[in-house]
């Protein structure tokens, strides 16, 4: 049976909690429960931003976990605030242009993605969050990548969806470049 | 899906917000304050095309007195606020009690005391249920602990309102109204009970109207404090609401509500795994409270654990309620913390070696 | 952000100037760039440790106005300024421009200034 | 309505004269004793609003909203509806029924310790809103209902049971204008003071009140209309004397008149 | 009368004021409002000639909040209102509390909820007692029931507010403001703690002060909610103060605080007369509970009534103090009605019969 | 103070120049790194403010009120005492602090939502008052701290989250101009508006806060600063944009320049 | 309370006016007394059972102006004119002089209205 | 031992709570326990007001009481609602120029004392409620006339000491009349 606790972790900028909005998004579509709980940090802008994600077949009794099935972190501090609470057996997916020092647990997948520097490549530095995403659902295949996109399609306004093709590019991308990492 | 339902993913807030559109809410009135901003946000931008109004106040004291000329008119009508702007509408949310005006209102807490902190916490109990306000008064409180429930307490609460003439608080928290979890919506028959005692001018076919809560002499006023407790009873006798979670067979209880409930139903399942029969009794209205269910309890189980986010305040009600009979304890976090499930897993088996 | 567009042109300077620049406590907001009449400032294209790209002076045309010192918001600009008078050495220039050439070891993303997402 | 008084003859003759009735209570003032002290302005402030509310034939649309302050009662003795709210707030809790009910006529009557002092919040930004309510204003230059003490609309020097040697504006601060200090909002629309201290002083305060509800009807704001009013008992004064301090003290510093009055263009659609 | 005495009649309102000179208040901030408006009456009157600052605010929100800055500056200050100007206070309080400023804030309790009626309650325990703020935090309250404890426990609320850096609230009541009595003020030496935390300028032989209640961080502000806790339970050790008349040989207790403890210890003596070993307990401070020592009288007495001008407040604290040990009920008027002794001997007659 | 910097070289060599150092961050700043986001006109004020209170040289005698707003962290950037204020009470509180300490300079910063929404009625009456304090008030035209809600000087058309069609005077009331609003008020005794969106106005400002600091010494009432600022990340801009949008949009409707200024006579004493 | 000085003097008056006053209502304020340019009205020495003296008409010198109904605070004065033209009878006037006589069961006392005492 | 519980109301004008303060504080010199308890009406002015004054050699428990040993009526309304509330074997002194009808109870001392009149006869109107406490203390010499002096010199203010006189005259009038009326 489905639970999946996932906490997604970053600077205030990097997309962290839309990441996390958009996961939930579509797996509810696909009918699964889902909570997505925001934290943001005393800052202004620019802070840390994190949200912990879960996906379950069941009902979610606390949306409120400390340790999680996989962490999507993309930056240092949170790579150094998050490794040892990810439950033995679990994942790592983690933006490597800009987290130097990863985890070095032996129990859990660690998987270092160059989402930044894909995003720059895809001329569009914003969707590096996508690539993660892309690169977390092509290890743990929860939802399928045009569930994604349908749940984008949902929750865009009509005035973004120019947008969709570039984030499909992303959440490819990073499905590749996990594979590659694998 | 079926037909009539509309199911989104929503924070809490927002949830509640589309809530009272649906729910025929007329008015809402409300300034902004963390972590519920998200409301009158919500509220203005759905307002050009949806048929009720939302006016930002210029403050707290502005919005909840707002509240009570709109109440007063006979719309339905609603604000909502954080512990410190909750604070501020003490005194209006007395006179509207005295007045006996129906509507609803929303303290989505957060840390204190004072300025403290934008993190939830569940340190309002208190003045959400013995009263923040002066005199002899009660709300009915609600306290959600979904974002679906963020969403049906609307309805609820606004029908309660009414049926009493009372002011309804939903207490919910910052993490409740923060998070986002699917709600569904359901069509719903909204129905207006007509309301003859507001102030919508003399017509020739009625007698005039008054709203008042100053009753000087003190006959009078005994008498209105007489009416108002005689509908509390009324109200402890038809409104409470509560959960059971495998209290069946439970030899320990943990007693929690809103998001601390949520917390130990996983601290359940987890003590279940363990072997140890745990059950979750979750308050749905602190007021009225379910003091029989629980005094009940306490013939069966060994004792009681009471988890909140807060300094111990709900758990003079379940004393109360269990009046001696069992042990009952407390366990909290304060300030915005939120404990783990194991955090309170291990506390609760500290507990029970005590017993 | 938009790349600033005013070509610097050389003139003759009376008194010179130096900025030092605070690079880890630039937040990049750009407005020292817009306060130099002299457009001796300009954004890194590296960012900071705190994930800002930073101000850096490009050209030695500084005159030591101060305007880019009184309008940055995080104080992180000192101004330095001829004067004729000889001063006891406490710091030589290289020491200073050391620092603006230090090597950012947490490099990429854009600025961070917005939380907007898509 | 319980209006058990006898019907008031509309003539009466007198030898081979026969005298018309031309003024009597208005009928939509109730028949409660009003509980005010004697000569106190409140009560000649009630019956001329009522008598406008009579001869507009607005009675069953006007909602008034009541103060905390000695007119805190005045539901008992206007024959409409009412609102009594907290002090301080009735601007507030005003704009909460105008803005459910547009089509009726809402009113505030507050005195100067309610709208200037506590409520000055709710009075401030009720004007810059535009609230389209008309705001009664009682100025008494004093508290009233609590026994007498410093308003912010005492004067200087005024002895009062919180000043007992007098306001000392160094140390309590100056009297405040009010009508003054709202009348540059955009959202007043109509802007007066008046008194009722004399028989032209109540016409022409009737004649603003009139004023006050028929400008409601544009929609552009707030009607407000300051009465510079008496408080007898606590000036320690005989009410005649309290018309006199009114004409020879308060109204130096609160002249009476028009602070602020709309445009032509604005009125044109009343015609 | 001794030559350090100065015996007075006066009304509570006036001695409390009267105290406050006495016992070296720097500042006064308040609105008027009935009834208590006498001590801003009396202040100002003696303000001239004696050395403090009686200032009239625009409001109760204005007033409290003049009264934090001016703690947090260092000095001695009080402000004092009545039910509807206290709840207007509750944000402020609630700051000051989590500031940790002393200051002596009092309530003269009349009849609510609403603008009610200016006659005498106790309407306001629960408020009082169990935090009309937002937030984890208390006062100390202290319930006099005589115009001599007026005047005292301005000087103990002082002390004991500097003590513990907590607001103290003297919870009286319209009757105990306005009736006169006599009151003996003795000479006293005044020492006032000195306060290095106050914000009187960052002399350079000190660190500089910092007032604030926000503590964005959880773990900031937890450990403020437990560094309060720790406080808190050091009042709860030292300070709980309480009356006990006829206790020693009581079969059946009245509880009582206040202007009701008067009328009960009058219901002792007309029991008395008919044979009826009654006593009293007489809860000085509200908060802290006496506890303590109802427990222990729970272990002799057959019964316990509670007598409040309320609802049914106090109770709730009586009957967690006896734990379930014996029956507790409740007597009590509403509204400004003051029963007599012989109302309330009468229903004690009641109540032992179901014993 | 943990200053944990490195000494700033006073001075610089390089070839056969020497650079004395002429301007610096003032030492009244603590080196908490600012919350602000970037560009914010909030941090640029603060540095303002610092300098001016180390030049006067009475670091150990001010008092400053931080208000509930993005500022409410001031404490933590200026190196003097501080009391945070309850949103809106900053003026009732320096109110309290300063008649008990009426030798020490106090000061309240405050922003358009804290002093002109919630905290209208103490605004009012501590001018009113005349209390011998200084006034900084940060008019951005936004919740800054709660992230963009309308304010009560937000201007007409502005789109904010909660008038995310623009800010629609009839329904949500017009900006208000708080500093044309008091001014009239006896207790105000110097009113100025100011910028900090270019160097010249950071030196206007300066000097504006340094009179605002001298005249609180005369006992004469509150000296009130408003500074038009700017607020990037909730009018969703670049700094540099929110600047040309102050330059462009704001100081038409607040235009820019002293309102009240003391009079010759009463600043005899200051010499 | 001083008494009124002014005389009365007997003008010709065009238009003839009655005032009829609810002497049980009335509390003596006297504000019609000086409201009445005819000088019309005094106060009696006796007091009504509020414990107020209260306004009596005093000479038939009434112009029927109204002034002395729109001040008075109570609205216990109607007015009536002649108008010349014939109205239904509906009560003489003597009914009314009655009530002005109306003996006061409970007279004594000065006027009630300061509370203050010594 | 002295107990004597006394409830005095009638008009607010009348003096009423006045002359319980000044009782209360004759017994107050003279080393006895005092209780004033006041009590008004809703009205702002000319309403009714009473006050409980209790003298006493013990402590006095409440201050409150329903039942009086004396009641000092002065006026109508006063009269119909504490007649019943004398506890028999008390009295009742009333101001008989103003109350027309006079309790008829068998079992209580009732006073009629004109004090009104006597007061016009003074020369000051106010001085009424003086004359029936002159009369008051005549029947129940709980304290003397010169403590009622005594208490006046030290609770008038100096500007007012020139009233003392008449008042000495009004409580002695108050007395005389007493003693015609038993
Ligand atoms: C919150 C609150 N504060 C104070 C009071 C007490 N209070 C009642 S009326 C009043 C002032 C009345 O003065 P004003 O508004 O000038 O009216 P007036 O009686 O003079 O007509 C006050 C302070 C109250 N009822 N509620
Ligand atoms: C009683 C209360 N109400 C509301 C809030 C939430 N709140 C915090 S700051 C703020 C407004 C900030 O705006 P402004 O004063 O303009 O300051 P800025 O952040 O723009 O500098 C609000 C509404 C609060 N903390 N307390
Ligand atoms: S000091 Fe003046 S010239 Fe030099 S960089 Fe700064 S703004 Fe440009
Ligand atoms: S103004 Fe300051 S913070 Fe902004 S870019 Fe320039 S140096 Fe950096
Ligand atoms: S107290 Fe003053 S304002 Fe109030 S009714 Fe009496 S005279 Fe009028
Ligand atoms: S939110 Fe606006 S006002 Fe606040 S720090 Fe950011 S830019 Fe400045
Ligand atoms: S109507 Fe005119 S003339 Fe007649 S009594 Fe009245 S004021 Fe005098
Ligand atoms: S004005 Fe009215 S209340 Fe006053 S004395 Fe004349 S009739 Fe009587
Ligand atoms: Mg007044
Ligand atoms: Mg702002």
């Amino acid at each position: 049976m489905l639970n999946e606790e996932i906490i997604i972790a970053g600077f205030g900028g990097q997309g962290v909690l839309s990441m996390g909005q958009t996961l939930g998004y579509a797996a509810m579509v696909e009918g699964k429960n889902v909570s997505w709980m925001p934290s943001y940090g005393p800052e202004m802008r620019g802070g840390t931003a994190n949200c912990i994600t879960i996906v379950s077949d069941s009902t979610i009794s606390s949306p409120i976990v400390s340790r999680f099935d996989t962490g999507i972190l993309l930056n240092q501090p949170s790579m150094e605030k998050f490794e040892s609470r990810i439950k033995p057996g679990g994942i790592i997916v983690y933006e490597s242009t800009n987290i130097l020092h990863a985890s070095e647990r032996k129990d859990i997948g660690i998987y270092a993605i160059p989402a930044a520097d894909a995003a720059n490549k895809l001329n569009n530095v914003k969707v590096a969050n996508m690539i993660l995403l892309g690169a977390f659902l092509e290890k743990k295949p929860i939802i399928s990548l045009d569930g994604v996109m349908e749940a984008l399609k949902k929750v865009l306004p009509e005035r973004y969806h120019n947008l969709l093709p570039i984030n499909r590019q992303a959440l490819e991308a990073g499905a590749e470049l996990m594979r590659q990492a694998s | 899906m079926e037909q009539n339902e509309d199911i989104r993913l929503m924070k809490g807030n927002e949830a509640m917000a589309e809530a009272a559109i649906q729910a025929g809410m007329d008015a809402y009135f409300g300034y902004p304050i963390t972590p519920q901003s998200e409301v009158l946000e919500y509220l203005t931008r759905e307002m050009p095309n949806r048929n009720f109004l939302a006016l930002q106040a210029e403050s707290e004291v502005a919005s909840i007195n707002m509240v009570y000329g709109a109440a007063g008119a006979g719309a339905r009508v609603m604000t909502s606020s954080s512990s410190p702007g909750w604070s501020l509408m003490q005194e209006g949310v007395s006179y509207i009690a005295s007045a006996q005006l129906p509507c609803l209102l929303v303290n989505v807490n957060r840390g204190g005391p004072g300025l403290g902190t934008i993190q939830p916490s569940q340190g309002d109990y208190f003045q959400a249920t013995k009263g923040g306000g002066h005199g002899d008064y009660r709300l009915l409180v609600l306290a959600p602990n979904s974002v679906q429930e963020m969403a049906d307490f609307v309805f609820l609460g606004f029908e309660l309102a009414d049926k009493y003439r009372n002011p309804v608080l939903m207490l919910s928290d910052g993490a409740i109204g923060q998070m986002m979890e699917k709600v569904v919506f359901h069509k719903r028959e909204i129905n207006k009970i007509p309301k003859p005692w507001a102030t919508t001018g003399k017509t020739p076919d009625r007698e005039r109207s008054i709203i008042t809560s100053l009753f000087i002499q003190p006959e009078k006023m005994e008498k209105v404090n007489l009416e108002l407790l005689k509908k509390y009873d009324e109200i402890e006798k038809n409104e409470v609401r509560y959960e059971e979670i495998m209290t069946d067979d439970a030899d320990y209880l943990l007693v929690a509500y809103g998001l601390s409930a949520r917390i130990s139903h996983k601290v359940v399942l987890l003590a279940r795994e363990r072997g140890l029969k745990v059950g979750l009794l979750r308050p749905i209205t602190l007021w009225p409270f379910p003091a029989g269910v629980l005094n009940k309890l306490a013939d069966k189980v060994k004792g009681m654990l009471v988890v909140e986010l807060n300094a111990g305040q709900m758990i003079e009600d379940v004393k109360l309620a269990v009046n001696g009979k069992v042990k009952v304890e407390h366990y909290g976090r304060m300030g915005g913390i939120i404990p783990s499930p194991e955090d309170v897993e291990e506390n609760f088996e500290k507990f029970i070696k005590t017993l | 952000m938009s790349e600033n567009t005013k070509t610097p042109a050389a003139k003759p300077r009376k008194v010179k100037g130096k900025t030092v620049i605070d690079i880890q406590k630039c937040k990049g907001c750009e407005l020292c760039t817009v306060a130099c009449k002299e457009d001796a400032i300009r954004l890194s294209k590296d960012i900071n440790n705190l994930g800002y790209r930073y101000a850096v002076v490009i050209d030695d045309v500084c005159t030591g106005c101060t305007n880019c010192a009184l309008v940055c918001p995080d104080g992180v600009i000192k101004v330095y300024r001829t004067s004729g008078k000889k001063k006891e050495l406490v710091a030589s220039i290289s020491d200073v421009k050391d620092s603006i050439n230090v090597k950012i070891d947490n490099p990429s993303m854009d600025d961070l200034s917005s939380m907007e997402y898509l | 309505m319980d209006n058990k008084e006898l019907v008031t003859p509309q003539c009466i003759v007198e030898g081979d004269e026969t005298y018309d009735l031309v003024f009597e209570k208005s009928h939509v003032m109730t028949d409660t004793r009003l509980h005010y002290c004697p000569g106190c302005g409140h009560s000649v402030a009630h019956q001329v609003l009522a008598e406008v509310i009579q001869e507009m034939g607005i009675q069953d649309s006007v909602i008034g909203v009541a103060p905390v302050g000695c007119s805190v009662f005045a539901y008992d003795y206007l024959h409409i509806d009412w609102q009594e709210a907290a002090h301080g707030r009735a601007t507030a809790v005003a704009t909460g029924i105008k803005r459910c009910l547009p089509d009726k006529y809402v009113f505030t009557y507050q005195g100067d310790g309610d709208l200037a002092a506590i409520g000055t919040g709710e009075t401030i930004h009720c004007v810059n809103r535009g609230e389209n309510i008309m705001i009664l204003f009682i100025n008494n230059g004093v508290y009233g209902m609590t026994s007498g003490q410093m308003a912010p609309t005492s004067l200087e020097g005024m002895k009062t049971t919180t000043s007992p040697y007098g306001r000392d504006v160094h140390m309590m601060g100056y009297p405040i204008k009010v009508s003054e200090l709202i009348a540059p909002l955009p959202g007043a629309f109509y802007v007066t003071r008046q008194t009722v201290h004399t028989p032209n002083a109540v016409r022409k305060t009737k004649k603003a009140i009139e004023n006050g509800f028929k400008y409601q009807k544009l929609g552009k704001g707030v009607s407000f209309i300051e009465i510079v009013s008496n408080c007898p008992s606590n000036w320690k004064m005989t009410p005649i004397q309290s018309n006199q301090f009114i004409e020879n003290e308060m109204l130096k510093y609160y002249p009476v008149g028009d602070i602020k009055v709309p445009s032509k263009e604005d009125l044109k659609e009343l015609k």
